[in-house]
Order: C-alpha cells, then structure tokens, then sequence
C-alpha cells in the first residue's frame, strides 16, 4: 500500500479507534484479516531460503528457552515467536553491504547476515568467545567491516540516529548502502525515533526503519501510548514515506522492504514501514503476560508467519510437506552441536574485565578487526 | 491485596519487611496520605512495575494517580516537573535507573535549577532500581548517583535497608524540592526486616551508624554495607580492629557531621562504593575530610570501588568488577598497617 | 483550516517543495498571500484591547533595543518583531486560570497575562526586584498562583511535557484548564517535541501547543530542518488535532486558539497549531541575519501583523488613526518611567548567589509565595 | 577567506592566534589532512557556528562534510556515533555546551560503552563553548565536564591556551576513542599567542608546568589557569611562596604522574575550578594524592571552586559566584600556615 493511500486508510481507522476506545476496555486490538501471500516474483530457491531462515530462527530461540530453563542462560531471554517474518524478511532483501542493526528480538535478521547460532549461544551463555567476550550478552554485538552490522544497545529508539549516521557516513563515501534497523511499537515514543527519523528525512538519508507493531510495549497496549491507530501514520509528519504491512506475511515484509531500499537509493529519504505482528510470548521468560487477553492470542494463533508460509509454500507447489519438515530435521542437530560447543566454551578470565575500554593496540576483540 | 502485603509474614513468623516492599509501604501510605502524589512510569499500573514495586496500586488508587506512560523518559520527567509546579508530588518511576540518561536535560536543566532561579519549587521524586550483581550487563546495573550529586539543586538518597528504604521515600516524597531516589535492584527481596508499624520518616541528609568503632571508619551506602559490615565483623575478630561502619543513606546533602565526627575520631577512613572510581563519591569525601580534620588523620583516605569500565555482563567478570569483602578487608589492613 | 484539510494541502505543498528543492538555493519559503482579517464576533473592546497588547509589545521591545544599545541589559536580547500577533493573539484567547508558558519570544503573553513593563526591564537589568532576584534573565520566571504562569528554561522544546504535566496537574484536580505553550519551528525537531506531545494526545491533555514557523532556527532554514511542508502536518502522527494559519493575523490566531481550547475542554486532546509568521529581526540583537534574502524581508514586512491589524481596526470603523496612535502616545511615558525606575532599581547582593537553592523556609522570592 | 585568518596579524605585529581561532585552526588542518573528518551541528555550516569557530568550512570543505543539523542534539550525537563506527571521524558541536545534556544518553550510554561491549570503536569528537564570566546566565555558563570524567570510555579535555587548544582538538580527531573537547567561551578572543607553522599535537593525558615552584602547588585548568597563575605571581612576590602551577589540559584520564610528582615535591596542594564544589574534579584529584603521596602532604589538599548553585546571572551574582584570585590567594595562604 503506498505511503498516502496507508495513511489515510490508516487516519480512518484511527478516528474510529479513538471513537471507539473511550467507552470500551483499553486493549491492543484484534489483527486485520490477513490477504493472501502472493510472490513478487522471488525464484523458488529464495524462498526455500527464507523458509529456512525463519525455521532457523525459531529453532536457535527454542533451544535458548531450553538452555534458559535449564539456567545456562546468563540474564534476560527475548523471544520473537510470531514476529520471525519481520526479521527474517527485512534482512533477507538487504545486500550483504547494505547497514544492519538489530533490535533484541531480531535474531532472524543476525541469522540472515551470517551470523551463526554458535555465536549466538556464545553471547547468550556470557563465553569468552562470544563476539563480545562475556562484556555484553544477548544481540548486543556487531561487525561493521565484516557483515556491515551495527550492535545495539538497550535504550530502544538509540539505533534510529545512529543508523541514519551510518547511512550519511556511507552516503559521503560514494557507497551506495542503505542502512535498516528496528524501533517497536514502544520505542516510537521516544525521542530518539524523533530525532533520528526527522535528521535521516531533513538529510534525504536512505533509511529503512523497521516498526514492529507487536501490540505491546512491555505490559502496555498501543492505545496508552499513542492516540494513532496505525504508526505508518506517523511517516507523513516527516515528510517521509510510509507504509502499514502484515509482518506475518514474508514476502510482504520482503516486497514492502526493497521498494522502501528503492527509495532510499534513489536518494527519497528514509521511509517508515509498519509491520504489524503479535509478541506471542512475554515481554521476556519471567513475564507470563496475564495482561494479554486470550482472545487475542487466539486470533494472532491463526497468523503464523511460518504456518502461513509453509502453507504458502506447498500450496504453491515450492515444497513438499515432507521437504519443509526435513528442514526442521537438518537444523536439529546442528544446534545441538552448537550448544553443546558453546556449554563447553570457557567463561572469560576475570581480569578480562578491566581491558579494551579504550583502543588498546594488541588487544583483540573476537569480532572487530585490530586497526 | 493490601499495601501491607509484605507485612504480614508465614504464621507463626516474626512479621518481616523486604526492601521491595518497604519501597511500595511508603509510597502507599503517602498516596493514602496526600492526594496530590501521584505514580508516572512504564509498565507501573497495569503490571505493577518491571520489579513489582508498584503492585496493587493501580487497583487502589485508579488509573489517575497511577499512570501506564508511554516509553517516553523526558516527558515522564518533564510532565512530573509541570505537575510538581502545580503543587502536586509526583512519584517518577525508571523502568532501570539506567535509562536516567533519556531524562538527564529535564532533570539537571528544568528540575535541580527552578527553585533557585525564580522559586519554582519541584517536589518530585524519580526512583529506579540501580546497581549489579544480577548479571543486567551494561545497561541494567548503573550506579548514576555522581551524575546527580554534582548537580545542585537536587537531592540524591541511597537506602540499604527495609527501614530507609521506606523512610526515606516517604521523606523524599515529602520534601519540597526533587529528589532522586536510587533503590539496588539487589537488594530487593533479599534483604528483610521488621518495620514500625507507626508512621514515621528517615530524615534527608542524616547517615546512620551502623557498627561503632574506634579505629577505623568505613563510610558506604546502599548495597556495599553489607560486604562492609561483613568486613568489619573480620577486622575486629581477627585483627582486633574496632571498625566504625557509618551509612551514609544520604548522598546529596552529605551528612558532614556524621563523616567528619568519625574520621575525626579514627583517623582512618575507608571509603567504599559499587560506583566506578574515577569521580565517584569517594573523592568528595575526601576531600572534605581533608578539609575540614586532616590534622586527625593518621592515614590516607582509602576506597574501594568498581574499576573504572562500564559494568561487565559474564559472571566472572561482573564479580571482578564488585567491590567485596576481601576488597574491603584489604585496603582496611593497608590502611590500618598507617 | 481543519486538520485534516491542512495537512492535506500542506502535504501536497511538501510533496512540490521537495521537487523544486533539490536544484534550487535553499531558503525559507516565500509567505502564502495573506486573506482579508476576518472578525469572529470579539467585541470592540477585545479588539481595542488587543491592539494595545500588540502596541505594547513592540514598545516594550524597542526600549529593550534602546537600552540594550546602551548597554543596559545584561547577556542576550531577543526580538518577536513580526510576531507579536502570535503572541498576543494566544494569551489573549486564554482564560486567567489557564495555564500558559511563553519562550523566549513571547513577550507579548506575559504582558496580556499581567506581567508588567517594569517586572521585564528588572529582568533584562538583572535586578534584584526581578522576579528571579536577578539569579536568571530574559522571560525565565513564572507564578504558577497568582498568574498560572510557567517560566521556560533556554532548551528549546522542553516546555511541552512540562506543559502536559501542568495539564494534568490541573485535570486530576478536576479543574478545567487547558495549558497553552510555545515552539519554534526548530524546536520541533527536539526529542522533547516528541515525546510531550505524543504524552498529551496518548492521555488526551487539554494542551495547545502553538508552533511559531518563522521561517528560521537562528540561521537554519525550514528545509534543513525538515522535509515537511507546513508543520500541521505533524499533528496526524499523533493522533492530534493540527491547523496552520496566518500568524500575521491576530484575528486568525485567536480563533484558531479558541478553537484548540474548546477540543481540550472536551477531552479531545492536544492541538497542534501552526503560525505562520516571519522573524523579522535577526535571532539575537548580536545577529545581523546576512543569511536572509532581502526578498523575503520585504515580502513579510507587507504583512507587519500591527499594520495589518491597524488596518483593519479603521477599515471596520473600530477606531481612527488617531485612536490608534494616541494607545502609542500613551504607552511611551510608562515605559520612560518603568525603564528609569528599572535603572535606579539595585543590583542583588553578592551573597544573593548562595541563596535559594532548596527550599528555605523564610526566604522569599518576590513572584513565588512562600510555602 | 583561510584557514590562517586568524594567524594574519596587523602589519608589524607578531603574528598571534586567538584561542577561538586556535580551535578553528586545528579542525581546518584535520579537515585538510584526512577526508573521513566531517562536522555536525545546529548553524555551523551557513552561519560558521555561534561563535563563529568553524567559519568558512562550508565554503572551504562542502555541505557534505560541514552539515547544519536541525535541533537535535540527541540525532546529532547518535548520527556521529553511526558514522564513527563506519571508520569517519565526526566533530559534533553543541551551540552552547549546557545543551549536551540533551545528548546524554547516546554519550554515555552509546559512544562510551561501545568499544568495550564489543570492539566498536567510536572515534568521535563532541565541542562547545562551556563556563561562566560573560553573564550567559544558568543555560549558557556550565561546566559539564564532571559528567563525563565520571563515565568510563570517554576521554575528556579542557584547554587553557591557544597552543593547547589547536594541538588538542587535533589528537581529539585523530583519537580513537570518543573526546568530549570542553572549550571555554571566555578565552575565546581573550586569549592569543603565537603558534608554531608545523603540524603538532597536544597528547591527551599529559598536563603541563605552567609556573615551576617548589613550595605550593596549584593544580588548575581552562579559564582559571590566569587567576592561578596571578595567584601565584603575588604568592612568591609578596611572600616568598615558590608556587608551581600546573595546567591538567586532560581531565580524563588525568596525568598521574604530573599531580603526584608535584605534590609529592611540594607537600601542599591546592585545587582551582570554575565548575561547582560537590562532585567536581577537587574530590577525585584529593584522592588520589591521598591515596598516593599522602606521607609527603604537609597539609591538607584544599579546593577553590564555584560554589553549589546554578550559574546566576547578575553580574554581582556572578561575579561573587566564580572564583578569582582572592580566592585562590585566601586559599593558598592558609594552605601554606601548615
Ligand atoms: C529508553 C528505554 N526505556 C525503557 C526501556 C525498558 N524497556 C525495554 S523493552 C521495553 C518495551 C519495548 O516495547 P516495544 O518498543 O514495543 O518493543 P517490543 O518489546 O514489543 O519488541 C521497555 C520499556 C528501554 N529499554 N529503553
Ligand atoms: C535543545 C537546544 N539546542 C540548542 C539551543 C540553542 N538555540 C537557542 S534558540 C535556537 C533556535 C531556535 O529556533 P526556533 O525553534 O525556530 O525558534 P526561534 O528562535 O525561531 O523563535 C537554538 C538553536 C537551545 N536553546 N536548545
Ligand atoms: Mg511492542
Ligand atoms: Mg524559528
């Protein structure tokens, strides 16, 4: 849907959500029917591989809630269970050179550009050989001159500024890279989402931000923590483009990302693709989400991104029920081998903890290149 | 579910009081006490706060005084300023103490300079789980007490136990001007204890003796007491040192009399903090000691404090990065060796 | 203009500014042609009463010219020529009790809300009758009791949550106020911005937020702030009302005001409104705004919001020239005087500095009462 | 117009650079040298800044590499931070450095803590104009500089000379790890001095002598560098006091070597700051004498600072507010009674 037409549907939907909203209970609401998923005309072998991917990804996030349960997991665990095509469908319509950085729940998207599920456990277990040494945990890691990818931090809304920075930086240089990363529906209250989105737009910088609507911030439903119903919305106030997608459709993700990098590299500025999905597990492992109507799970149940694509590949004639199942077959193993590698991995030394706060010539981080 | 709670212990039980749940007592009673204190933060009605300590009250108070926020710090800081001016006393939660940063223009700017510059007073409060141990990594387990006690016009407390923890939010929501409450998420539910059943309030700017001594002061707060009292308990039994404890609770204003009576006393100061070294409060400490009674020194000022790097994730690492017992006992027996 | 119809057109307007942007020198953009003032039903005396404001306003800030030359005023002097209507037309729609916060330039509100010619001159003077006892300078002083008064800080932005807060304050005593403030359109780009407004449209806070486009953040132009065409254009994104009118027209601005306010007191939530008015002078007194086309002067000065409502007060019989100019002639003997009684007024004490910092009882600042 | 405008003198005269200029200087010759230089700010490029310290780049060097920003100090810092990690070397300007408080979270959240997370070295510069003396009032005076000596992974330096201010900014730039370059607005044009032709740098972490002395040291920097150094001219005039004055140029990390070897040669120290008392660099400056040295004390380590308020405006307030060299002279003179 382009970015006016989404607007104004969406300024609709939002009149008559706040019409609605004053008398009724405040809850996040029930997902729009979803369309059909249509190709855009990716070869099969694409989309075999974003099947994979999202296979991939919710295998690597099922064996860390085991680790997790077994306490091998050193802190918080996020999951992205419902929400993979998001992650899975933006990364894969980068380039390799184009910019990434992910947000915490997109593992996907760290799988996409190669980052390998040993790495991950590695991080998540707090290993010395993990990308940061132990210093860091969870998705908090990069590799910019490796896999072009830029690590976060937990402020939500911090990567937004400092990927328009990374494009403006590319953009200087001659490289034609576009720079996407991830705000959730939550982090779009921030100042940081303001700031960075408006210097991408006032700069024309080709930025693809990624809003996951996941109905949630934490505990909190969209409706107490913006008065819009639909955050593609939000793209016309910076004169940007916008568009309000089903994040459980992958090749909408997919389509709806490269016309955004389109637009970027035709030098359009950033744009603010709202992907629209359901956080179907806690806000982390502690948090059992009784705040979540069961209603609502129900229906998002039904929106499966990996059902919905599998079903979509079989219907289609791509794979086999069988085939799709022996991916699942082949990726077993490799995580169990990954995780028992990772379990016997050492932790770091202690004193580890006083070095490389400042460039320190000899000193070698695992995943940045000594200068 | 009753802002009692906590208080009413397994039968049989002396009834005991976590940290946690002394936090949530004394803001209860104020909101019972004052209409016009108010809850603002995220995830602080419907959930009852990311740790709890916010829990029931949204069913208590209503959707008015407790307030879901959107992930919003400057405006959460920024409209409690506005409310405050009106007269109201707000109560500002920081879903981790570390996301302060988001908030540092409304607090240092707009809140710690309004009184003084046209008598705008701002009785606000902001609070949020500080500190390590739980291996948060670099963004759950700051200390930002500097950043707000080198900003006048603010003040800064820091409580170890149940009964400050509760004290001193009531006196913080209480006082006129803003407060910046720093609670160790640590400290939670792993310190207890029997609470008053009486009102009553931990006055702002007052450190507590909480071992007394003869031979050498220890000043600490918040989390660190409890390696420095272990220390202490070594020191004397094994060295027959007397260690003077001392808590300081309050970080802005500093209890001068309390610290500049005990150095005065042992002339032997070791100070002690989970913040990073360089600029923490160990030097001002020392420096006003030096100041005010380095004739009754008979050693250096010491500390022991978190090396100066953000606060590692891995366990051997953050474990490292602490300050402990052994580290307290070793630069006691450096000290004690003057 | 209603919002939606606003945003619409000033979104078209964005879509042809953006074209012709790229090849062209980049400037602010020419003024809409101005319609005729229109009276929306204010009694003669509310005009005349205005027309006086707008009088005194530039009066007030011609002698802080004089003075300032004279080297008078202590640090900066900034300038609202061109922009009293803004002013004046806002604070004027407010009730007493609402609350209003002006910036920098809105030395015309404090004037209608009853802060004297002489409390200003001790402020620029940096006496200790000020109402900061010369702690701090400018239009930094409020009174929330007597005046409902908030005093800003020089960080541009930072009023609006403080503004929703006052908002909210007021509406959880179940007092029907609404809060009135102030940006620039450079402020608009503030996290600050952001964050506040999209607080009070999420908790629907009787807020109206006046956006004063004058074409200028110090020397930056509109389009290197932003790549919007009219700044109503970010009301959608937070599901908020938002017009852009003539900031040259005082008739206009208050309406528009009223407008806003009866959506507050409905519970509609914040307004966004757009003035449109030009800075006529350069940012500070120190700026001698080499960087704004000549043009562009000229074609504002067309559009001198006094002129313009001068104009207007005879065509529609309101009052004679001679009217109009005996509101000057008196004026200029009470501001002589203010401004001598400033000047004889006394420094604050040296010892002053340490005072005030907390609360101390018996201490008194003159505009705030003691507790 | 050329980099050297400044280095132009009236015929005849020596050719002298002012300190405004020295930092204009300094970032032309980096922007000349190396293509990954690039500034960012609100009226930088247009405009040459508030202070006019980057004039003429626009002209000189494009609007890719001289961007005027909009208000968004947050952006600002974040879109430095991005373009730093991609290997550029950004030079961020706040207009006035009160504003940095805006960008605190990226600072000390993002930049400083990115190298030791995981290896992403952060290469960037942040300047502005800070401190007090020509009634800029509580928004347009402050000195931030403890703010950041307190966060691990920034560097922090605060130059007092022309000299310094060109050889610093340079190895800012060329630094690998995020500088926060705190310049003072009061030397601006006040300070000149003739500056060596050849390309030079100033090291981060090395103070310098201004005045030897063997009596009384006085360990100062930025502006109060000059009513130090009149201190100590009528200190060894008048009474024979032979006070060495040391200029700390770097406050993060501090020359270790430089403070202690002067206070261990002189046993009486004596700290100058224009920013407020509580929480300044006094403290953390006392403690590491103590820590260190504190058998060659033969007094007490005292403090001459500003005092615990906002900066006021009224020239009396102001002038009351900021340390002079009575001050420092009262200070001395009871150091040296020891
Ligand atoms: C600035 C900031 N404030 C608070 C937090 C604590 N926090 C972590 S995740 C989260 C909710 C984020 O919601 P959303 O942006 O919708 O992302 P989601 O978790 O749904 O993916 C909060 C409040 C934070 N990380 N950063
Ligand atoms: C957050 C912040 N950054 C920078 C400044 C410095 N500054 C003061 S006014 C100004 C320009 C403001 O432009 P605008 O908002 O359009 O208001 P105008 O001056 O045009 O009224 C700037 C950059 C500030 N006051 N606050
Ligand atoms: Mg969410
Ligand atoms: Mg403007």
């Amino acid at each position: 849907m382009p970015a006016k037409k989404a607007a104004r549907r969406s300024r609709k939907k939002a009149a008559r959500t706040r019409r609605s909203r004053a008398g009724s209970a405040r809850t996040t609401a029930l997902p729009v029917p979803a369309g059909p998923i249509r190709n855009h005309g990716l070869p099969r072998e694409d989309l075999l591989a974003m099947h994979r991917y999202l296979r991939l990804n919710r295998m690597v996030e099922d064996k860390l809630t085991a680790l997790h349960r077994q306490g091998q997991v050193v802190g918080g665990l996020y999951s992205s269970l419902g929400q993979e095509a998001i992650s899975v469908g933006t990364a894969y319509a980068l380039e390799p050179t184009d910019l990434l950085a992910p947000m915490i729940r997109n593992i996907g998207s760290l799988l996409v550009r190669g980052v390998r599920p040993l790495d991950l456990f590695l991080q998540f277990l707090a290993r010395y050989d993990a990308p940061t040494h132990g210093k860091d945990g969870t998705l908090h890691f990069g590799n910019v001159l490796k896999l072009s990818l830029i690590g976060p931090i937990s402020v939500v809304g911090s990567l937004v500024p400092v990927m328009a920075g990374a494009a403006l930086a590319a953009r200087s240089r001659g490289e034609n890279r576009v720079a996407l990363t991830y705000v959730g529906d939550g982090a779009t209250s921030t100042g940081y989402f303001h700031e960075g989105l408006n210097f991408a737009a006032a700069l024309r910088l080709p930025l693809v931000l990624i809003v996951e609507n996941n109905g949630y911030a934490y505990s909190t439903t969209t409706d107490r923590q913006f008065a819009v119903g639909s955050l593609a919305e939000k793209g016309p106030a910076y004169g940007c483009a916008a568009e309000s997608i089903d994040g459980t459709d992958i090749l909408a993700v997919h389509a709806a990302t490269r016309r955004a990098m389109e637009r970027g590299r035709r030098g359009e500025g950033p744009t603010l693709l709202e992907c629209r999905a359901m956080r179907m597990k806690g806000h982390a492992q502690h948090d059992d989400m009784r705040y979540v109507p069961n209603k609502l799970l129900e229906a998002w149940k039904r929106l499966d991104p990996i059902d919905r694509f599998e079903a979509f590949l079989i219907k289609e004639g791509h794979a086999t029920k069988d085939d799709l199942e022996s991916v699942a077959r082949a990726i077993a193993p490799e995580l169990d081998d990954a995780a028992t590698r990772a379990q016997e991995s050492p932790l770091p030394e202690p004193g580890e903890a006083l070095r490389g706060v400042y460039r320190e010539p000899g000193y070698e981080t695992p995943w940045w290149p000594a200068a | 579910m009753t802002a009692s709670r906590g208080a009413t212990g397994r039968k049989g039980e002396a009834v005991t009081t976590t940290y946690l749940e002394a936090i949530r007592q004394g803001i209860w009673e104020e909101m019972e006490k004052d209409d016009s204190v108010f809850l603002l933060g995220e995830d602080i009605g419907v959930y009852g706060g990311a740790f709890k300590v916010t829990e029931g009250m949204l069913e208590r108070f209503g959707a008015s005084r407790v307030i879901d926020t959107p992930i919003s710090e400057t405006a959460i800081v920024g409209a409690a300023i506005g409310a405050a001016l009106m007269g109201m006393r707000p109560v500002a939660e920081m879903q981790f103490i570390d996301f302060i940063a988001c908030a540092f223009d409304p607090i240092t700017n707009f809140a710690a300079k309004s009184r003084y510059r046209w008598g705008g007073g701002v009785p606000m409060v902001i609070r949020g789980p500080c500190g390590g141990g739980v291996h948060g990594g670099p963004f759950h387990s700051q200390n930002p007490e500097m950043y707000f006690v080198h900003t006048p016009g603010l003040k800064v407390v820091a409580p170890a136990t149940a009964y400050d923890a509760k004290g001193l939010i009531k006196a913080a929501i209480r006082d006129d001007d803003p407060v910046i409450y720093l609670e160790h998420k640590y400290l939670y539910r792993r310190i207890k204890e029997e609470l008053p059943k009486e009102d009553y309030l931990v006055p702002i700017g007052r450190a507590a003796v909480r071992r007394e001594g003869s031979d050498l002061t220890i000043l600490t707060y918040r989390a660190m007491l409890y390696p420095s009292l272990e220390a202490a308990e070594v020191l004397e039994s094994e060295r027959g040192v007397k260690t003077e404890v001392i808590d300081l609770r309050t970080l802005l204003p500093l209890d001068r009399e309390a610290i500049l009576g005990s150095a005065r006393k042992t002339g032997k100061v070791l100070v002690v903090h989970e913040d990073t070294r360089t600029g923490g409060i160990a030097g001002e400490i020392t420096a006003m000691i030096n100041e005010e009674v380095f004739e009754h020194l008979d050693g250096p000022v010491l500390r022991v404090t978190a090396p100066d790097t953000p606060v590692p994730y891995s366990p051997p690492l953050e474990e490292f990065f602490l300050p402990n017992k052994d580290k307290i006992l070793a630069a006691a027996r450096k000290l004690n060796a003057y």
